[in-house]
């Protein structure tokens, strides 16, 4: 049973929340000018790491939110968790997020366009 | 249109648990003390706590400022505050008081992106009392309860069984109230009856 | 559906030179078993090879032995990071069955069962294929609504299934409780008859030894590092025991599709996840038939050795850990305890965890990929061990020829950018 | 009653005053409160417990501990009988039945022998090799091999026994109160911390219960032991738990413990648990779960009589039990010595001590030799004899290498023998958490070597010899992890220890026969599952050379425990043969739990009404009343139909069906899910979500919506209801409430945070009854005369607020059935008021109350889709003909771009249409599949089937809706639908079969 730390609740366990799969994918604004090709990239592939990973988690029995999860596939170990509308700030993080080829989620682009302003 | 306001007085209608709690007593010296807090009112208050507006006009409304603290409730003699989320409270009332709360809430509110909702009937709160309430709960919940990390004043959602509970602590015989959607309340108290009866239960009014 | 065209009948062990049988037992009994030649050789990779399979499971090496016996491709290697059988093929809990709903699963499904029926004779090994009956309970009006569509899918495309009443099951299965007060009465089932179980180390060694016989190399403790890939088509694979070049590349390595896929610079739509299983203490015979419960996530069924071999759901998240959560485990054994309630005091011997690759559609991968030459076989989630033949059989054909056949047709990489999927979860419920 | 022949006076922790009486295979002994049925049997004089599973060759108590191979019990009878229960681990209480098993028809004469007679057909792996001609008997010999194996039999009904469960927190969590495991839990408990201490024995103290060589502070040890136990005891933060197995160690500290509670001291109650399971997060875990002795393997190791050296001095010194009248020792270590010197102050006659060592010496040697025990030094056994209990052992001197037995023969008689093989640390846990291993050459031994998980290991599991170098490492460990979780305080102070010390030992896996190539007897290295030692040269000679294959190929180490004493030795001999060793072969996973443990305590009180929660509505006591039949959706129960007395389940349904279309029909609503939706972006989001448009919606006007996933299949749908401005009501289906809610989070959070939109969960805020039928809106008015109930005052799609039979209700005027009809939503409370009310005043109209079967039909009737009947996640809105519901000109919503995909937009994909039968009455059964083509037999080519198909008695006729390839296209034509024993023949049409126009919809 992992032991996960909502951003919020403190360490609950897995039990109390639900996936969400890979975090910082892209969702396309023009969904319309992409090929089937395209559009089923961003709807089916999936990084499927093993080592870390950069994954979705919502805190379904406590308070609701998603946030992000830094996770090593392999030990399970969690190195970093923080909100949904951030990005990783360990260094492991970091790395792992800018090698990834899909990230900047709408949350994201909205948050730093609020920075911006 | 204006929200679905309840009638005044204040013990009518049927809660979610009254056809279940048939034989009241039991055991003076039990370990476990169960009761249902009927007809609590109840409100789901969202809004941003980092609106300065938001926090000032719910505090007057509250005669308190909402907890900003994670796991934490806040109470006066009117109004429980617990926090369940980073912009989402539930604030109790008296039973019949709630509709009175809702409209003083949606009016000091205005002019702030919020929202109540009366949520009085969507569930009910179960009151575990007694020196064996801390262990009918660690049966069927995982949070740490321990008085060195869990006291009154602290609140958590979580699990309890395999029901969704909001649970807050009042006293330190202790008193705990969970709080149990309405459709689950009879699974929840036959479970709190079968948890409990290795100490002895006495059922309160 | 539209028939194969598939000879089912006994191929044979190609040497005869160490047949087993009850005679060569007693040959051998006296002296001592010193004579007994080893089931399958392992020697150093070539430089070369015609064909290269990825990954030792029962898959892979089924896929080698048909490369052999049915398409004459002998100069083949089977190559695995570690020992044979030692990903889910050594992990799983040996249910097989044929009863899918859509064409495209009967299919390939049926295509694999009617192949374990022969398999031990085709492979002189006995796998212990044992036809005991695969039982999956309804426990709710929709539930025998849905059976029912499953039922007749499954009867209309010619595979044997019978819905069976509370009472028929009571009776095939007299340690149930069929209590309709319970929480989850048993309100009905369907069993195929034709279903059951197999020994899964055996199919293994069975495939290994028999295609080994036929003069393919099998290489273990041999990890792929990379793809040599020139001009889009591949030409080989890097090893920790050095460079293998070969013609065509077969990939089938369950548990570690992605990784692999990622090698070879593209990716594929399979999680892996954490699917858990345990067995108790043996007993002696109780339960003489597999049973399923989808919608209390339960399915067990006794091995011949006599424990009880229980499956649970997978656990939610992504993990190459090979363990899960307890309480995916807490769950099952009550359910189990509320269908079986002499349960209750047998023991837990042993859990363990698989890794499972699922597809967005609960349905496998049989495909052709973006590099040439380079053959992908993965994504069978739950379902893998009972398509071992099968799945072998038509991806040996698919890379001997380069393209697919009708039944693995369906099951292209292509189906996830035109929308064709074929959905197993919708009626379903588990694909097990 | 026999006495305790082998009870020594005045020896031992048992409880002389407490006899307990217990019966064994038929036949009455005494034993005493603290035995376990071993030592009692021992006392008694019973080595013979058992017949192993392969050859059903006699067998004895090999352990005293969880190790045990060979004494598997079953323990009580009828319905709460447990089948291979280890003799070590059963607490002797008065009363107690037990059971030997798996023989037949008794343990001293069984005809399973007979495997052991031709054991040479029988080879590791033999089943593989045979049984395969003729093909179709494999059932038949699976017959006869499934009833030869098993172990013991299942209970007969259902267990009587309660189990508990219980969650814990604690700073530090200790595995074993040998030594190392109560120093540190004496050091950290002592800071305040948080600790558990767990033992699997049913008494604290590990070793020390029976080490009586040794003094802690100028007294026996086994005081140190009570006194700390005693001082644990008063620490309020300390928990001490016995009889307790640690089965699992899981991710992040997550660790299983299964205390068995019903031990003899307890006093019965109706709500007596039997075990609880512990579910523990520990900050930080200390391992000091010791070593398990390993045996030797020599030819027919295996007799009655022959235990592990430790494990007899465990018998002698706790249970104050002799284990013969004459003992041989057989050691390649010291261990034997001590037990040699603890038999000989009991005046336990001694054969002698057969050594594999040369040259041994040091102090217990020397004292040995001083009592004037024959020690055989560089000897090794060649043989056994004796077929119920060992008789005499043949013994020869070792050649200098170890590799081969010389010189002569020499018989020694004997009745029981200790034997030492050194000792394997006991990693299992540390395993399980993801820890690697090492080999220890030295110490011949694997050791933790990385931990994966915040845990240490301490003691003997971590290879520390001695009580010293255990308290040591105990307190130090103890207080690192109290520091570690923020308690402070320091180790306590080193005791003084006195100890014998231990020599080196002299490390054969196996030993050698007398002569090269003599090929008789059995080596047995796996007691339980009968693996010899050739077994394992056999199975590396076939090629079964790495661990698992060795494992899997022979069943090594899978018996019921799971090779405790048998894995190392295994791999060594494997390693041997093929030329290498033990570290380089590797060895198998562990993986929980460490003992057996009983399924019934991980199902818990989860059972029967607690199994899985049954939610009702506020109006479930009024359905009731009315002797409603109910049905399970999901977690809920429904109202299904209502029959009157002798009235079939077709009758009742189609009486109410009728009475809804014709007069006035009721349905209880409220397990639909409601959410509260408020903000002034609500209406944009749900543009979003929803596959129509939402922007110019009013408030007071109610709309259907469609949810599709980004797949573009169908999800959900509903009427969503725009209450005031910037407040929406919106409703989804029973099954999908949490569901939708948390898919409006998700795309709120992490896709739209810039909407400003709240969510609140209402679904049981409201208790709903729908009334329909053309009398409908007389009913509503006789109770809530003020409303305003006109069509123009009240149109369809829009919702009025208002008192009904006095009663503060939201009404809104939508309709799943066609029918005039109206959703009256009140708080939970009067949600049985109001059924009541509107039943009573109802009557005037012949109201006719129906459930979820009446309400199935009518909206068939209308061509209403149900999700989750007409879908199944592979149905896009087109599929369902709802284009009209997807929008052309928004710029995006959930699911828009997948419904372009090149699969999605082909005419030949399955549509939904209706299906009429040629003959009027026959309803086909749901789930029937459709062919254009029906053939004599399968197989058939199916292009569709049944979604809906119900007898509706407002068309007089069947219906039945379909989802068929390239159905739209088919409307005309003749489609079949073969069932088993005829075939159907269906004519296509619409969906809609009733009331087309849709004028009843006013009323």
């Amino acid at each position: 049973m992992l032991y996960i730390k909502c951003p919020w609740c403190g360490y609950r366990d897995d039990a109390e929340f639900h996936y969400g799969g890979e975090a910082h994918i892209k969702r396309p604004f023009d969904a319309d000018s992409l090929s089937d090709e395209e559009f089923s990239e961003y709807l089916f592939q999936k990084s499927n790491t093993k080592g870390l990973t950069l994954e979705r988690w919502v805190h379904t029995s406590g308070c609701r939110k998603w946030f992000n999860v830094l996770r090593n596939t392999v030990t399970n170990e969690i190195i970093e968790v923080y909100p949904s509308n951030q990005l990783p700030h360990s260094k492991a993080g970091k790395e792992y997020y800018k090698s990834n080829w899909r990230r900047q989620s709408a949350t994201e682009r909205f948050t730093i366009l609020q920075a911006e302003k | 249109m204006a929200n679905a306001a309840l009638p005044k007085q204040k013990d009518s209608g049927i809660s979610p648990l009254d056809k279940l709690i048939k034989v009241i007593g039991g055991a003076k010296d039990s370990g476990i003390f169960l009761k249902e807090c009927r007809h609590t009112g109840k409100l789901i208050l969202r809004g941003d706590p980092s609106n300065d507006l938001f926090m000032k006009e719910t505090s007057k409304v509250l005669a308190y400022k909402l907890p900003l603290t994670p796991n934490t409730f806040l109470k006066n003699n009117e109004y429980t505050s617990v926090w369940l989320g980073p912009d989402e409270w539930l604030v109790n009332s008296l039973p019949g008081d709630e509709s009175l709360l809702e409209r003083d809430l949606n009016i000091a509110l205005t002019d702030v992106h919020h929202s109540v909702t009366n949520v009085s009937d969507n569930s009910t709160i179960i009151q575990l009392s007694g020196p064996n309430a801390r262990s009918v709960i660690m049966k069927g919940c995982a949070v740490d309860i321990h008085p060195r990390v869990f006291n009154p004043g602290d609140a958590f959602q979580s699990n309890l069984a395999a029901a969704s509970v909001i649970m807050w602590q009042l006293d330190l015989i202790p008193t705990f109230n969970i709080m149990v959607r309405a459709s689950f309340a009879s699974y929840l108290w036959k479970w709190l009856l079968d948890a409990g009866a290795e100490f002895g239960v006495q059922i309160q009014q | 559906m539209k028939k194969p065209r598939i000879n089912y009948g006994m191929q044979g062990l190609r040497s005869e030179k160490e047949k087993y049988s009850i005679f060569s037992l007693a040959r051998n009994a006296f002296t001592h078993h010193e004579n007994w030649a080893q089931a399958w050789k392992s020697p150093e990779p070539k430089t070369e090879y015609d064909i290269i399979i990825i990954g030792g499971g029962g898959h892979g090496l089924a896929t080698a032995y048909y490369l052999a016996s049915q398409h004459g491709i002998k100069n083949v290697a089977v190559i695995d990071k570690g020992w044979l059988g030692g990903g889910n093929t050594g992990r799983n809990t040996t249910i097989i069955r044929s009863n899918y709903m859509w064409d495209e699963s009967a299919g390939i499904y049926e295509h694999s069962l009617k192949l374990w029926e022969n398999l031990s004779q085709e492979l002189n090994f006995n796998t212990m294929f044992s036809q005991r009956g695969v039982l999956t309970l309804a426990h709710t009006e929709h539930e025998l609504k849905e059976m029912n569509r499953r039922v007749e899918a499954i009867r209309l495309n010619g595979i044997d299934s019978d819905v069976l009443n509370p009472a028929q099951i009571k009776k095939l299965v007299p340690i149930i409780d069929i209590n309709p007060n319970l929480r989850y009465p048993v309100m009905g089932g369907f069993i195929q008859r034709r279903g059951g179980t197999a020994r899964h180390d055996a199919v293994a060694w069975g495939y290994a030894r028999a295609a080994d016989s036929l003069g393919v190399d099998i290489i273990q403790n041999c990890e792929v590092t990379g793809f040599n890939i020139e001009k889009g088509k591949v030409t080989g694979v890097e090893t920790t025991k050095g460079s293998i070049k070969a013609g065509k590349v077969g990939c089938v390595v369950a548990g570690h599709a992605g990784v692999l896929a990622g090698l070879a610079g593209f990716r594929l739509p399979i999680d892996s996840r954490p699917l858990q299983a345990l067995v108790s203490e043996p007993i002696k015979p109780i339960l003489d038939t597999v049973i399923m419960s989808n919608s209390v996530h339960m399915y067990v069924s006794q091995s011949d050795k006599g424990e009880m071999v229980f499956g649970a759901g997978a656990d939610s998240y992504n993990s190459y850990a090979q363990k899960g959560s307890l309480n995916i485990i807490e769950g099952m054994l009550a359910a189990a305890v509320e269908l079986f309630p002499i349960f209750s005091r047998l023991r837990m011997l042993r859990s363990w965890g698989g890794i499972v690759d699922t597809c967005p559609d609960a349905s496998p991968i049989i495909s052709k990929t973006p590099v040439d030459n380079l053959y992908f076989n993965c994504g069978w989630g739950t379902g893998g061990f009972k398509a071992t033949p099968g799945s072998g059989h038509v991806f040996a054909d698919l890379i001997a020829r380069d393209e697919p056949n009708s039944i693995a047709a369906p099951f292209t990489l292509n189906r996830f950018v035109s929308g064709y999927l074929i959905d197993e979860h919708g009626a379903a419920g588990v694909a097990h | 009653m026999t006495m305790q022949r082998f009870r020594i006076k005045d020896l031992g922790q048992v409880d002389r005053s407490k006899p307990l009486r217990f019966k064994f295979d038929g036949k009455f002994y005494e034993g005493y409160r603290g035995d376990t049925l071993a030592s009692a049997l021992l006392a008694n004089g019973i080595h013979l417990v058992g017949r192993s599973f392969k050859y059903h060759r006699p067998r004895g108590l090999l352990s005293a501990g969880a190790e045990e191979p060979n004494a598997l019990i079953q323990v009580g009878e009828g319905n709460s009988t447990d089948p291979n229960t280890r003799a070590t681990q059963i607490i002797l209480r008065d009363g107690l039945t037990v059971t030997s098993q798996n023989r037949w028809p008794n343990l001293t004469f069984d005809l399973g022998y007979v495997n052991n007679l031709i054991h040479r057909l029988l080879p590791a792996g033999f089943y593989y090799k045979t049984f395969m001609w003729p093909a179709s008997w494999w059932m038949r010999y699976e017959y006869w091999i499934r009833r030869v194996a098993g172990l013991g039999e299942a209970p007969k009904g259902a267990d009587p026994d309660r189990y508990e469960k219980n969650h814990a927190h604690c700073d530090v969590l200790i595995v074993g109160s040998g030594p190392a495991g109560l120093s540190a839990a004496l050091a950290a408990g002592q800071t305040g911390a948080r600790v558990i201490l767990t033992e699997e024995q049913n008494s604290f103290g590990g070793s020390l219960t029976y080490n009586t060589d040794c003094t802690i502070d100028g007294s026996p040890a086994f005081e140190w032991v009570k006194r700390t136990v005693a001082t644990l005891s008063s620490m309020p933060e300390v928990i001490l738990l016995k009889a307790t197995v640690t089965t699992g160690y899981y991710d992040h500290n997550y660790m299983t413990l299964l205390e068995t509670t019903d031990n003899d001291n307890q006093t019965g109650s109706e709500y007596k648990t039997r075990q609880r399971l512990w579910k523990v997060r520990a900050k930080r875990v200390v391992l000091a779960t010791g070593q398990i002795e390993r045996p030797l393997i020599f030819r027919d190791n295996d007799r009655p009589g022959i235990m592990l050296s430790a494990s007899m001095r465990a018998y002698l010194n706790r249970y104050g039990v002799s284990p013969g009248n004459r003992v041989l020792l057989f050691t390649n270590n010291d261990d034997a010595y001590r037990t040699a010197i603890s038999l000989k102050k009991n005046n336990v006659p001694i054969a002698g001590i057969v050594d594999l060592r040369s040259d041994p010496d040091g102090e217990l040697v020397d004292q040995v030799r001083s009592e004037g025990i024959t020690i055989y030094p560089g000897h090794a056994i060649v043989s056994t004899a004796g077929y119920l209990r060992i008789k005499s052992v043949k013994i020869m001197q070792l050649s200098q290498d170890g590799t081969k037995l010389i010189g002569s023969m020499k018989k020694i008689r004997c009745d029981s023998i200790g034997m030492s093989g050194g000792w394997n640390p006991t990693v299992h846990l540390f395993s399980q958490s993801g820890g690697k291993l090492k080999w220890d050459e030295e110490l011949a031994q694997f050791l933790p070597k990385t931990a994966a998980q915040n845990l240490v290991s301490i003691g003997g599991c971590d290879g520390t010899q001695g009580l010293t170098d255990c308290l040591k490492t105990g307190f130090k460990a103890g207080a690192e992890a109290a520091r570690a979780t923020n308690n402070k305080g320091r180790a306590p102070r080193l005791p003084k220890v006195i100890e014998p010390k231990y020599n080196n030992q002299r490390t054969i896996w196996l030993i050698p026969p007398e002569r090269a190539n003599k090929k008789i007897g059995k080596y047995f290295v796996d007691f339980q599952n009968d693996v010899t030692a050739s077994d394992i040269s056999l199975a590396a000679r076939e090629g079964y050379r790495s661990v698992e294959h060795l494992k899997r190929y022979t069943t090594m180490g899978m018996g019921t425990d799971q090779g405790k004493t048998s894995n190392v030795a295994a791999l060594a001999i494997l390693g041997e043969t093929l030329g290498t060793n033990a570290p380089n072969i590797g060895h198998t996973t562990f993986r929980p739990p460490y003992t057996p443990a009983t399924i019934g305590a991980y199902a818990g009180r989860n059972l029967g009404l607690l199994f899985d929660p049954v939610r009702t509505t506020a109006m479930n006591e009024c359905h009731k009343e009315l002797g409603a039949k109910f049905e399970h959706v999901g977690q809920w129960m429904r109202a299904w139909y209502y029959p009157k007395p002798n009235e079939t389940r077709q009758q009742a349904v189609n009486r109410e069906v009728k009475a809804a279309r014709d007069r006035v029909g009721i349905l209880d609503a409220s397990t639909l899910g409601k959410i509260d939706i408020k903000g002034p972006d609500a209406a944009e989001f749900l543009n979003r979500i929803y596959t129509n448009a939402w922007l110019k919606l009013a408030p007071g006007r109610a709309r259907y919506g469609l949810m599709l996933k980004e797949d573009g299949m169908v999800m959900d749908d509903g009427v969503t209801t725009h209450l005031n401005p910037g407040h929406f009501h919106m409703t989804t289906t029973t099954g999908g409430a949490a569901s939708v809610l948390e898919w409006l989070e998700e795309w709120h959070q992490t896709e739209w945070p810039d909407l400003k939109v709240y969510f609140t969960s209402v679904t049981e805020q409201w208790a709903v009854a729908s009334i329909c039928g053309p009398n409908c809106r007389k009913l509503l008015s006789d109770l809530a005369p003020d409303l305003g109930l006109s069509n123009e005052e009240f149109p369809f799609m829009s919702v009025k607020e208002g008192n009904v039979a006095g009663i503060t209700a939201r009404i809104f005027r939508i309709s799943f059935t066609g029918e005039l009809s109206f959703e009256i939503n009140v708080p939970r409370r009067y949600g049985a008021e109001l059924w009541n009310a509107l039943m009573q005043e109802g009557k005037k109209y012949d109201i006719c109350p129906y459930g979820t079967e009446a309400m199935h039909v009518l909206r068939a009737e209308k061509g209403f889709i149900i999700v989750g009947q007409e879908t199944d996640g592979t149905v896009t809105p087109y599929d369902l003909g709802m284009d009209w519901i997807v929008s052309k000109t928004k710029h995006d919503f959930v699911g828009k771009r997948a419904l372009k995909r090149s699969d999605i937009i082909k005419n030949d994909r399955k549509q939904l249409v209706g299906l009429l039968t040629e003959n009027e009455k026959e309803v086909i059964p749901e789930g029937s599949q459709i062919v254009e083509t029906p053939t004599t037999a399968p197989p058939m080519a199916m292009v569709g089937h049944v979604t809906s198909s119900y007898y509706s008695p407002n068309c007089n006729r069947s219906i039945a809706m379909a989802l068929v390839k390239g159905g739209k296209e088919k409307i005309g034509q003749t489609l079949h639908i073969p069932l088993r024993n005829k075939t159907i023949k269906v004519t296509v049409t619409d969906t809609q079969f009733f009331d087309k126009e849709g004028i009843r919809l006013d009323g």
